[in-house]
C-alpha cells in the first residue's frame, strides 16, 4: 500500500525540487533550477523570425542613450505610411513596430519613442513586466492595492519597481504549479463579461476549468483595454462582451476617446492587440481549443512530454502546434493559415483605402469651414470605421484566429465609411430596415 | 487462471441475464444474440473479435491503419486494466451492444459514452503514464484530468 | 432475431439485378427495381421542411390553368421586398422562390410566373429535368448536338422533349453504377477552369478523381451560367476561375449583361445559385470533402452503407451528414453552421440597404437630367456591387459552404456601394496604393 502512495507522488511530481520556490521568487532563473527545460524554451523567446504576416524581423539600429537597444522589431509604420494618417495626432504614428517576442518586452514598452511624445502612465507596466512581486510589494500583500498603486504611478516611476518580462510567477502558483491569474484587470474584466453571459460572481482564480485557463493566462494581456479616469486604473471594456460591436458600445457609454484626430477633429479610439476577444469569436475557441494548444504546444523532452514555453508563432512550428489535430501536411497547413490571412490583409487594405478617403472628405469639409454640426455626424462614422478597421489591424493573427469575424468585421467598417460620406454629403439612406419574415437571429 | 476468468464472465452473463428477465422478453433475445452473433468473443483479446459484427467494421479497419495497431488491440483501451473491471465493463458492452445490435435502435454515428470515454482515456494513462506524468501533475486546485483524445482523437483508428 | 439473421445476407448481397439497365433508361422507377434503398430516397426529395435559413416550406394555393400546382414553396420576394428593387425591370422581380427538394424540379420551372413575362429558351431544361435522353434523341446519339439542339428550341417546346426530374441516368453510368457528367456545359466549363490553373485537356469522364466527381456531379447543375449567343448556349463562366472575381471579369471581357436595370439605366447581372463556385473557396473543399458528403451521406441501411438519395439539407440529419467528421453533439453542430449563416445573414442585409442607396441615387441623378457620361462609373459600380451580393444572396447555403469568402464578397459589395456614391458626387478616391513592404499574396 504505502508502495503505491509513493509511487502516486512520485508520478505525480516528475522533477527534482532543487530550490524551494515562494510566492516572491519572481526571477524566472531560480524557477529554472527545478524546471530546466521549460525554462531553455522560456529564453527562447529571443528569436526573431519573419513569417508571411507574422513572427517579427531583426533589424539592426545605433543604439542611443535613450535607446540603447541595438535590434528592434521592423517597423510597421514604414511598412505602411497610411498608419500614420490613421493615427494623425496619436503617439503610434510616431513609432510602431512588429512585435516579438516575450523576452523583449520591457526593453521595447521602456525605449519605445511613444514614451518620448506622451507622458506614459504606470499601468502600462501591467502587461510588459512580472509585475506580480510589485503587486504584492506595493500593496502589502494585496495585489488589487498594488495595482491602483502601479497605475497611479508616472511610467518611469513604476517602471523601477520591476525588473524582468513576464516570467513564471506571473502564470503559475509556485508550489503546485497550477496556473493561476495574477493580473486584476483581468480578474475584473472577466468577471464583468460572464455577468453579461448571466454567470453571477465569476472567481477567475476560483471557478475556470483547467482548458480556460490555458488561455486565460494569456488574456491577462493579450486584449484590448483602456486606462480608466484619473486612477489611470487598467480596464478592460468587457462588461457588454467580448465583440467589436460591444466594445465599441462600452466605449460610446463611457464616452472615451483615446485622442482627437488631428486631421478631422473626430474623438476617436486606437484598438490594441484584441487577440483573446478574436479568438474568442472562432471556431477554434468554440471547439475548446486553447491559446496555449497551439503556442505551446507539448513538446517531447527525452521521456518526458512538456510544455513547449518558446512562446510564439505556430506557423514556425507546424508539426507540434497542428499537425496532432488535423492529418494534413506541414505545406498544407500552412497554405489553409496563409489563405485566411491574405483574404484578411487584403481587406483591411480596401478598408484603409475607404477610411482614408472619409478623414480626406471630413478634412476638406472642415478646412472650408463648415460647422461642427455638420460634420458631427460623419466624426462619429470615422470613430466606427476606424475603431472597427483596427480592431483587426491590431489583431496579431491577420485573421487567423477568427477568419469570418474579422472579415465582417472588416467589411462593416467600409459601410461606416460609405455612411460617414453620405452624412458629409445630405444623402439619407433609403433603407434601415430589416426584411420581413426575417427567421430570428440566434 | 483461465477457468476462473470464465466463471466470471458466466456470472456477469448470469447476472446480465436475471436483469433482462425482469425487464422482459426483449433482453432475452438480446442474450440470445449475445451467444449467436458471438458477442462471447468479447471475452478475448482479439481485435478480430469485435469485428465479427459488421458494425464494428469501421473501427477494425481504422484501427489496422492506426499507430496502435501493433501495440494495442481494441481491449487494451476499452475496459479497464484490472481484471474484474476489464470483465465486467466486456460483460455488460458485450450485453448492450448485442442487444442494440438486434434491435437497431442507436445512434449513428455510435458515440463513445461517458463511462467507456473514461475507460479509454485511463488506458492512454496506464502506457503512457510517465511520459505524461510531467503535464497531468500540475492540477492541485483544480482537479481535472487533462483529455488526451482532445489531441490524439485518431490514435486508436483513423477516423 | 431475423434481423440479425437477415443482416447477415444482406452484407454479401449488395443488391439484385431485377431489370436490366440500358443507356436509354430514363425512367427512375425502373432503376428502382435494382436499387429499392437509392429509389425510395430519391422519392423522399417531395419532403418540404425549413430550416433557419434553408429547406423550405410547403405553402398552399389554389391550382389554376396556368399552374396546377397546389403546394409551392415561400416567396422570397415577400420575405425581403428589397429584392424587387434590387431586380427592377428583370423576371426574377415577378416571382422568386425558395427552392426545394429535386422531385419538384420540373414543374417549377415549368410553372415559374417568370415564364409569363419572359419567352425563356430551351436551355433552361438543361438543369431542370433528366435532358440525357434528349440529348442522345436531338443528337443521334451526340450529346453535344443534342444539347445545341436543345438550347435553341424555344422553351415550351423543349420542355416535350423531357419527361422526369433529374433521374439516375444523369449521374450514372447505367452498366457499372459508377458517376458519370451527362452535361455538356460542366464538360466545358470545368475543362476552361482546369486549363487556368495549368491542367490542359481535362476530360471530365476521364480524368476526375471518385472524390471529384462526388462534387462534380452536382457541379452539372448548381452554378452560376448564362446563355451565349443567339444559339442560347448554356455556359459556364470559368475561364478565369471559379471566384466572384473571376466570373465578373469574364463578363466583363465579353460585355454580357442580363438586362437594363429599369431605375438606374445600369446593364445590370443576375447571379444564380453558385453553390460549386463558393464551395470551392471554403474550407470543406480544401480538405476534400464533397457535396455527397453531406447532401448525400452514407447511411446504413440493415448491414449496407447506402449513399442517402433524399438529397436535403444536411441540417435536417446533421448525425449522418456531420457527426462521420465531427465529434460534437447535434445541438452544437446546429449552432456552429447557423452561427455561420446568422453572420452573413446580417451582412447581406447591410450589403442590400446599401445597394438601395446606390440605386436611388443613381435614379435621383437620372431624373434629374445628368448625363449618361456623368453616370457611367456610378452604373458600373452598380453592376459590381449588385453582383457580388447576388453572389452570395443566390448562393444557397448562407455562407456555409466558405464563411470567410461570403462575408469577404459583401464586404467588397459595399465598398462598390461607397466608390458608386463617390463616383456621383465627384469625391476622388485618395489612395488605391497597396503598402510598402507588403508582402507578396500567395
Ligand atoms: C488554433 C491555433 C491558435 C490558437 C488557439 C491561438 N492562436 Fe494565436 N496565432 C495562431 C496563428 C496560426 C497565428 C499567425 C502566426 C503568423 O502569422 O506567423 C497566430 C498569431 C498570434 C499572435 C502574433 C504572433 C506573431 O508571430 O506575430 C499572437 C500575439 C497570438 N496569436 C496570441 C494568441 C492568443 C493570446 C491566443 C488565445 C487567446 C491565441 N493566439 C490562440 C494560431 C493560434
Ligand atoms: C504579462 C503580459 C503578457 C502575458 C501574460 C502574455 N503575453 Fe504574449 N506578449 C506580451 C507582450 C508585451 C508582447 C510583445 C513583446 C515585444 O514586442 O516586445 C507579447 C508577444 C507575444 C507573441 C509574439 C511573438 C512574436 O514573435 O511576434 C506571441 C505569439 C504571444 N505573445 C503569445 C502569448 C501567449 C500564447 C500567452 C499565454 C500563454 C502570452 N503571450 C502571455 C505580453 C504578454
Ligand atoms: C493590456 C496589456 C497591455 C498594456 C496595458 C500595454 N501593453 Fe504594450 N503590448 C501588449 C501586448 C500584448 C503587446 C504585443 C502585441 C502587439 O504589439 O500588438 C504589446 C506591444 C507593445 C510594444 C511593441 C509593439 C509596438 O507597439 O511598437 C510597445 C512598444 C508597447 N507595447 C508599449 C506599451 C506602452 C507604452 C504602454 C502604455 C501606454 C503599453 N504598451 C501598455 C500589452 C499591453
Ligand atoms: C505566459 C504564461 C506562462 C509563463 C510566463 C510560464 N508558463 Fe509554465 N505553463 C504555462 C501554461 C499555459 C502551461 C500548461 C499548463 C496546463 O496545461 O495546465 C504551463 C506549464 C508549465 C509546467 C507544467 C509542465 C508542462 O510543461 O506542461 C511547468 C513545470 C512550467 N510551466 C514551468 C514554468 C517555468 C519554470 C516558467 C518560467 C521560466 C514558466 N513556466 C513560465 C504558461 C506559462
Ligand atoms: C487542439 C486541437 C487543434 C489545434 C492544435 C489546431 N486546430 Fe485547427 N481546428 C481544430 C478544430 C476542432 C477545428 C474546427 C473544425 C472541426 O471540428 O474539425 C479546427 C479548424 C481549423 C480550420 C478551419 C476553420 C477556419 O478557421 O477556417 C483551419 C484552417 C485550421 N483549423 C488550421 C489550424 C492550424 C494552421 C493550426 C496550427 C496553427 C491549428 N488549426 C491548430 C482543432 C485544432
Ligand atoms: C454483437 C455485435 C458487436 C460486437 C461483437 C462488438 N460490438 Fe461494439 N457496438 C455494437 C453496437 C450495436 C454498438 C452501438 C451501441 C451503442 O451506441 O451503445 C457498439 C458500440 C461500441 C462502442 C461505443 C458505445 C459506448 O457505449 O461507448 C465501443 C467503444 C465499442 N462498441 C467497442 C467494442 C469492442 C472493443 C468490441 C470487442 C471487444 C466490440 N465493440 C464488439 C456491436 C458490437
Ligand atoms: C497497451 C498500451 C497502450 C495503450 C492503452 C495506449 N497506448 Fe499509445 N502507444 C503505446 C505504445 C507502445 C506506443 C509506441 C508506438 C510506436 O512507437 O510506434 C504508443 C504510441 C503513442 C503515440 C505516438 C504515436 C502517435 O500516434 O502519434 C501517441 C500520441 C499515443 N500513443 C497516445 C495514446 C492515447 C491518447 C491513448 C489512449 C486513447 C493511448 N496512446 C493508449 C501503447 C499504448
Ligand atoms: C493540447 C494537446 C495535447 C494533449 C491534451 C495531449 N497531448 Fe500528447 N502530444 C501532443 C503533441 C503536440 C505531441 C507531439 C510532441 C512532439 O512531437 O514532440 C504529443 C505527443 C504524445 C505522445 C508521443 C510522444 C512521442 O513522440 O513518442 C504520446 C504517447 C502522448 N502524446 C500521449 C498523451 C496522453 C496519454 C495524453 C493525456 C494524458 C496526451 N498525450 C495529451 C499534444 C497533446
Ligand atoms: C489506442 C486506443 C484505442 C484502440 C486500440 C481502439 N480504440 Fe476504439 N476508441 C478509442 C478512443 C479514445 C475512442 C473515443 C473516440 C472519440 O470520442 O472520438 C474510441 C471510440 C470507439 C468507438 C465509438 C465510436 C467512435 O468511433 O468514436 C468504437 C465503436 C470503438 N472505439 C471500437 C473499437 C474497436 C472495434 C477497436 C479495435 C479494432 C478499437 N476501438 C481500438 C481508443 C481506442
Ligand atoms: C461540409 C458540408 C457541406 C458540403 C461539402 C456542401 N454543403 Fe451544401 N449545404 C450545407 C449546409 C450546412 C447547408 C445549409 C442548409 C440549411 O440552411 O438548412 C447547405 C445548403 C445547400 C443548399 C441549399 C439547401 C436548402 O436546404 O435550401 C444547396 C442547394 C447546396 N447546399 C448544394 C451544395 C452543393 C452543390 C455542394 C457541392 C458543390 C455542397 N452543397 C457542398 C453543407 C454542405
Ligand atoms: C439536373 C440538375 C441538377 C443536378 C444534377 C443536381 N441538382 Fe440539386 N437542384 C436542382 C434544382 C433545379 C433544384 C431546385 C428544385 C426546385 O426548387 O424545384 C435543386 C435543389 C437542390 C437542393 C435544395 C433542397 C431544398 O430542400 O431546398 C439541394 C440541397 C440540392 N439540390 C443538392 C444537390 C446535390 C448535393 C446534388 C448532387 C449530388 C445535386 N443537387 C444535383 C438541380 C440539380
Ligand atoms: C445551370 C443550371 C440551371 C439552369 C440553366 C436553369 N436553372 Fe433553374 N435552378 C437551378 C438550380 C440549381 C436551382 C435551385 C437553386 C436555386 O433556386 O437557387 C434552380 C431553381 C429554379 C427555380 C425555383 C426557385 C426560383 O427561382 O423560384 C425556378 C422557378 C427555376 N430554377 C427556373 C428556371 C428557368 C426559367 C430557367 C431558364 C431561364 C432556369 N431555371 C435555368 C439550375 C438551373
Ligand atoms: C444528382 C446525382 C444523383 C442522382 C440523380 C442519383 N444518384 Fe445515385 N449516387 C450519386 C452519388 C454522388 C453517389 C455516390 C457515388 C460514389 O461515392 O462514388 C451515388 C451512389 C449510388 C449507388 C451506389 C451505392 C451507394 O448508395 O452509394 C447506387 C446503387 C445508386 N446511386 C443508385 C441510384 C438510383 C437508382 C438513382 C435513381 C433513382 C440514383 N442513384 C440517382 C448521385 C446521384
Ligand atoms: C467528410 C468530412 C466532413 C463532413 C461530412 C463535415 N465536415 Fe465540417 N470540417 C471537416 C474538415 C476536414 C474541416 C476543416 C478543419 C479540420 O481540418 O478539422 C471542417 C471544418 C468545419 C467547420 C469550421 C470551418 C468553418 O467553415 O468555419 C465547421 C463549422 C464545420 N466543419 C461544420 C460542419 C457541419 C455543420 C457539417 C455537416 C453539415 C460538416 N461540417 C460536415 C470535415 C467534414
Ligand atoms: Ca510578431
Ligand atoms: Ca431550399
Amino acid at each position: 500500500l504505502t508502495n503505491i502512495f509513493e509511487r502516486k507522488l512520485e508520478g505525480k511530481n516528475p522533477f527534482f525540487r532543487v530550490v524551494e520556490l515562494t510566492d516572491d521568487t519572481v526571477d524566472p532563473e531560480i524557477w529554472g533550477k527545478n524546471f530546466p527545460l521549460q525554462y531553455d524554451g522560456y529564453k527562447r523567446t529571443v528569436d526573431q523570425v519573419r513569417t508571411r504576416y507574422g513572427g517579427s524581423e531583426a533589424v539592426h539600429k545605433t543604439p542611443k542613450d535613450s535607446d540603447p537597444r541595438s535590434i528592434v522589431a521592423q517597423s510597421r509604420l514604414e511598412e505602411d505610411p497610411r498608419l500614420k494618417a490613421m493615427w494623425d495626432g496619436y503617439a503610434f504614428a510616431v513609432d510602431f513596430r512588429e512585435e516579438r517576442g516575450h523576452a523583449f518586452m520591457l526593453d521595447d514598452q521602456t525605449f519605445t519613442e511613444r514614451q518620448d511624445v506622451v507622458k506614459q502612465p504606470g499601468s502600462c507596466v501591467n502587461c510588459h513586466a512580472s509585475a506580480y512581486g510589485a503587486y504584492k510589494k506595493l500593496g502589502n500583500g494585496d495585489i488589487f492595492k498594488g495595482f491602483d498603486a502601479l497605475n497611479k504611478m508616472p511610467y518611469f516611476e513604476a517602471r523601477k519597481e520591476v525588473s524582468h518580462p513576464v516570467s513564471c510567477i506571473d502564470c503559475h502558483d509556485p508550489l503546485t504549479m497550477a496556473l493561476r491569474i495574477t493580473r486584476p484587470a483581468f480578474m475584473t474584466g472577466i468577471k464583468a463579461f460572464k455577468a453579461s453571459q448571466g454567470v453571477k460572481d465569476f472567481d477567475v482564480n476560483r471557478d475556470a476549468t483547467r482548458q480556460e485557463m490555458r488561455s486565460f493566462v494569456c488574456g491577462q494581456c493579450h486584449v484590448e483595454y483602456y486606462f480608466k479616469g484619473p486612477e489611470k486604473t487598467l480596464t478592460y471594456p468587457w462588461q457588454n462582451g467580448l465583440k467589436v460591436e460591444n466594445i465599441l458600445a462600452y466605449y460610446d457609454e463611457v464616452k472615451h476617446k483615446d485622442w482627437v484626430h488631428k486631421r478631422t477633429g473626430a474623438d476617436v479610439l486606437k484598438a490594441q492587440h484584441p487577440e483573446f476577444e478574436m479568438f474568442s469569436q472562432g471556431i477554434h475557441s468554440r471547439a475548446g481549443v486553447a491559446c496555449a494548444d497551439c503556442h505551446m504546444p507539448y513538446t517531447r523532452e527525452g521521456a518526458m512530454k512538456i510544455s513547449d514555453h518558446h512562446v510564439r508563432s505556430p506557423l514556425l512550428n507546424i508539426n507540434q502546434s497542428c499537425q496532432t489535430c488535423h492529418k494534413a501536411d506541414e505545406n498544407e497547413l500552412k497554405f489553409r493559415a496563409e489563405a485566411i490571412q491574405t483574404r484578411t490583409f487584403e481587406m483591411r487594405n480596401l478598408a484603409m483605402d475607404a477610411l482614408l478617403d472619409l478623414i480626406n472628405e471630413i478634412q476638406k469639409a472642415k478646412d472650408v469651414g463648415r460647422p461642427d454640426a455638420e460634420l458631427a455626424a460623419a466624426r462619429d462614422y470615422q470613430r466606427k470605421a476606424q475603431f472597427y478597421l483596427d480592431f483587426v489591424e491590431a489583431e496579431n493573427s491577420m485573421g487567423f484566429h477568427a477568419p469570418a469575424e474579422a472579415v465582417r468585421i472588416l467589411g462593416e467598417s467600409m459601410n461606416f465609411t460609405r455612411m460617414g460620406l453620405m452624412a458629409l454629403t445630405g444623402v439619407q439612406p433609403t433603407h434601415t430596415a430589416k426584411p420581413a419574415g426575417n427567421p430570428a437571429t440566434p | 487462471m483461465l477457468s476462473r476468468k470464465l466463471r466470471l464472465v458466466n456470472l456477469q452473463i448470469l447476472k446480465l441475464a436475471l436483469v433482462g428477465l425482469a425487464i422482459g422478453a426483449a433482453v432475452g433475445i438480446g442474450l440470445f444474440t449475445f451467444v449467436y452473433a458471438k458477442g462471447y468473443s468479447y471475452m478475448s483479446n482479439d481485435a478480430v473479435a469485435c469485428a465479427n459484427c459488421h458494425i464494428m467494421n469501421e473501427q477494425y479497419a481504422g484501427w489496422q491503419k492506426s499507430s496502435h495497431r501493433a501495440v494495442a488491440t481494441c481491449n487494451d483501451c476499452h475496459t479497464p486494466h484490472d481484471t474484474i473491471g476489464k470483465y465486467a465493463t466486456k460483460a455488460s458492452n458485450g450485453f448492450w451492444h448485442s442487444y442494440y445490435f438486434t434491435f437497431n435502435n442507436f445512434h449513428e454515428p455510435i458515440q463513445i459514452s461517458g463511462k467507456n470515454l473514461q475507460v479509454a482515456e485511463a488506458s492512454c494513462r496506464h502506457c503512457h503514464s510517465e511520459l505524461t506524468a510531467s503535464i497531468t501533475a500540475h492540477r492541485a486546485g483544480r482537479d481535472e484530468e487533462i483529455s488526451c483524445i482532445r489531441c490524439h482523437r485518431s490514435v486508436g483508428h483513423m477516423h
